[in-house]
């Protein structure tokens, strides 16, 4: 059997998706910024997909700025908000610990320009309240940035709330939607957000396109320079075939989703409660506040990324930590954010479902997984010393 | 899979000589806990000779194969040729690891060396020990952290 | 009929581009960053399209960068250059002042900075000379960024000459090859070029997707902060699809650019021959040193937009100046920049070719464009004080 | 077409009241080549009445489209009429305009006007020049450089 159940990573892209992108591609390709028919098709085709996505997120047309993804549009928010709170003599950012390197790199190197960086600790259950917000406010803050729903443990945070707080207080409110877009209900208006990155290959939509909203009078700063395309806000020959077809995701993502909430976290359900009976393990997050598809467990004793491969050999995609971050050496810093020792976060699992995962897969991999997770703690070291007592278990 | 070679492949997934050795001659092991790599080594010694050798690990997927494989080229040869093998030949044998992943060799060739060692002080023998892993300044366990 | 005229702006994605990108929409879908086996399945492919994107510009897969396009390459070769020179007290930076904006209002940000920029001089030919760059070369000079061709008059830059310049003089060489890449022959280390930038969407490859070649040992500055994609320097998940299809189409590109190249000029000479026959018009830029597919007339006494809405009506896609600029009242900063005045400048057609178009086609442009010249002088108050000798013509 | 409404396109392809009027009593002309926009209107005035208009026009769509719909709109109508007439109403009257296309409309309002003052200079009329366009100080023109 094979199972896909890495849909924090990357997601398959959708029919819907794909039949709004292929007409763009050999038929209306024109360039938008072009006089004649075909480009003004483009062009006409790029102001409905603007029109969808605002209208899926509560603002407007004109608020929506195409990037070529959730990085992007990470970086260009912070950037803009960093540009207008250094004009004003406002130096000091509020993120979390467990954010998006999209955003923590960028933080770092504005706290290398001068800035001063406050990272609000996230809990053992990975989430901040708005209280906490509100307490690290100061008179030079420009900008708090908290992501919607982390993608590593899939913990979901008071948006509201901290959109509240930060209108009072007359601060920059941008939060990193990329894992909630599509997932979960969005309205920026009611939220008080002022500024928001999507992506939308999260939501069966193509990989290199994305969305940043910013709320009317914020004036953004370019990441790249150039033509006058998206208002002259962000340049080079638009990616008319993607953005058509993000458009075209996410109205679909939206218009079913609390159908698929309600399939999605049957499944996430019934998966995080047989994992549980795996002994010395934890699930990682708030068990309520939590992305429907979101899976995450560390199990003692073993280390992930041979955990992955097995599961790979049994046609199971999972990951461990997140994707970007494969390839080094450290553990996840999402689990250490939310207290877990090097030792165990070494060992996590993360499973990420989608409307289109099964009961079958899910009966699959609670098959699986627990004879991979024995067979590895079988040849652990560290797992031997802990059955002979001669380690404590921390979990 | 582009990831590891198929050697690496076939040594993760079939290891040769997981497992204990009871009564050990030498017991060596690295790295720890923390970086995400333990590997333990046991080995059997009769007449200079290595007459078993098997491993325990907890790690990536080119830990378990660097063990299994480091094992099974140490397995019946003298105890010199098992001090004289490198992290590179562990690695030229597995037909390669990637760059990031290469430590995972150097700990297997010194899990080995440990295991010597630890056979050496058993016994009593006399020996240099600057062909032995210094793991109070090991710069691979420090760069981890 | 129905003619296609502006492939400067943007092409048609050709058969092999779109073949190649399908099956990464929906099979291999997986992120690239992924251990298990659909994920190295993309990251496979995307290595395979940069030995291929390598072997065609001459150089090393690991000296290509996959960016959204051509002008976030342009935008960080030049910071990158930039960040480098600065370290090193070089604050000098030569270019053209006929660029395309992606690199002018990069230059532009640096010079407020405390950057100093030279703008070299084009000649009316539009081709700066090897000679010139030299003695614009200062101790402080830290980059020259030169285009391969020019987008609106095509005009080619002695590129292999200005490499050799820069290479004695030790100061790195950017070239913006977009409108070059595919149509052109690049040998990269042969031409002693640093830096190249290339678009796919200008050789039948997707929008939305570019590269950045950076000879080894040039480390370049991140324009979009996070993940560890593309070595650490350019953050964002892969736009997997549109690489490997870019790849593609470059490849196809440069495998038959002779052939290419051999009829599409010999459409674009019978096209400029016609256009000649029209009284007071003038074409932009070198007959000799110019891309295959480029015709840029200036005709006398009417104004581009209105010329491009007839010509549309009848069938045939042309621009006016360059399309990221309409929207715009300004003329053309390339015809200014070769010496045409402002009134001239106004009244400029761009046909860009590609080795779709047919002799038919020609023939069609070459019958329609001279009646819509002569409906619109006729139309304008300028052509009557010009025909009635109270104004002297300029062309 | 998204970028013009079908007004404009049907003005601009199909002009009225293209051309000159020989023995005008009145020519306006207003933009300047540089900007790319030249806009010069003809009248024939008799008895207060503005007989017929027509226009020359080098310039984008929306100023051929604009001078087309402005001399539509004044022909017959008395002198009065045709110095009311505002840019906003040639905008109205051709289901608007792109917003960096306005001072198309602009230039027709004051294309007509200059007409009228160069028909009142003519017969000698005393008039009020407050009403007249200020072409030395004009804002639209000096935009453009
Ligand atoms: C010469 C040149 N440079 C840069 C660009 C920008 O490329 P892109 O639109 O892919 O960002 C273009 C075309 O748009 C171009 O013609
Ligand atoms: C929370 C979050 N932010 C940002 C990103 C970056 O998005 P992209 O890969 O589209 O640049 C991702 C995923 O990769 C993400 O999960």
């Amino acid at each position: 059997m094979k199972v896909y159940a890495d849909n924090a990573a990357t997601t398959k892209m959708s029919r819907t998706a794909i039949d709004a992108m292929l007409p763009y591609l050999d038929k209306f390709y024109g360039n938008p910024s072009s006089l004649y028919s075909i480009g003004q098709e483009a062009a006409e085709a790029m102001q409905n997909a603007r029109e969808t996505m605002a209208r899926c997120l509560g603002c407007e047309a004109r608020e929506i700025t195409f990037t070529s993804g959730g990085s992007e549009a990470d970086n260009q928010a912070i950037i803009s908000a960093a540009v207008l709170g250094e004009k004003k003599g406002k130096k000091h950012i509020i993120s979390t610990a467990f954010e998006h390197h999209a955003v923590l790199h960028t933080l770092n190197r504005l706290e290398k320009q001068g800035f001063e960086i406050t990272l609000l600790d996230v809990h053992e259950n990975g989430v901040v309240t708005p209280e906490e917000v509100a307490s690290a406010i100061r008179d030079d803050t420009c900008l708090v940035t908290i992501m919607y729903a982390n993608n590593e443990i899939g913990t979901i945070q008071p948006i509201a709330g901290i959109g509240e707080v930060c209108k009072k207080k007359g601060v920059l409110f941008h939060t990193d939607a990329v894992q909630a877009a599509g997932h979960l209900h969005i309205d920026v208006k009611a939220q008080n957000i002022d500024m928001l990155t999507l992506s939308a290959h999260k939501f069966h939509g193509p990989k290199g396109i994305g969305a940043l909203y910013a709320r009317r009078g914020i004036p953004l700063t370019n990441i790249i320079e150039g033509g006058a395309q998206e208002r002259g806000k962000r340049a080079g020959t638009e990616n008319v075939a993607s953005i058509v077809s993000m458009a075209a995701a996410f109205e679909e993502a939206c218009d079913h989703i609390d159908e698929n909430a309600k399939k999605i976290s049957a499944l996430r359900d019934k998966l995080i409660d047989g994992l549980s009976k795996i002994p010395h393990s934890v699930l990682n997050g708030d068990r309520e506040q939590r992305l429907p598809g979101n899976v995450n467990f560390c199990f003692e004793g073993i280390e992930g990324e041979s955990l992955l491969l097995l599961l790979d050999q049994k046609g199971i995609s999972a990951s461990s930590g997140s994707a970007c971050t494969s390839g080094s050496l450290d553990p996840s810093h999402v689990l250490l954010a939310i207290g877990r020792p090097h030792e165990i976060a070494h060992g996590s699992l993360r499973l990420t479902l989608c409307e289109w995962n099964t009961e079958e897969e899910v009966d699959y991999m609670l098959q699986v997984i627990p004879e991979v997770v024995s067979y590895l703690r079988s040849i652990s070291p560290i797992w031997r010393d802990l059955a002979a007592n001669k380690k404590q278990f921390i979990l | 899979m582009a990831l590891y070679s198929e050697k690496v492949m076939d040594h993760f997934t079939n290891p040769r000589n997981v497992g204990v050795i009871e009564d050990a001659d030498g017991i060596g092991e690295v790295g720890n806990a923390k970086c995400g790599d333990i590997m333990r080594i046991y080995l059997k010694i009769d007449d200079g000779i290595v007459k078993d050798a098997k491993f325990e690990t907890f790690g990536c997927g080119s830990a378990i194969a660097s063990s299994s494989m480091a094992t099974e080229m140490i397995k019946g040869k003298p105890i010199a040729n098992a001090l004289a093998l490198t992290n590179k030949d562990v690695v030229d044998a597995l037909d390669g690891l990637p760059a990031h992943k290469l430590h995972c060799s150097v700990l297997a060739e010194e899990a080995i060396k440990l295991a010597v060692q630890d056979y050496y002080e058993k016994i009593g023998l006399e020996y240099d020990k600057s062909g032995f892993p210094d793991c109070e300044n090991c710069q691979t366990c420090k760069e981890c952290r």
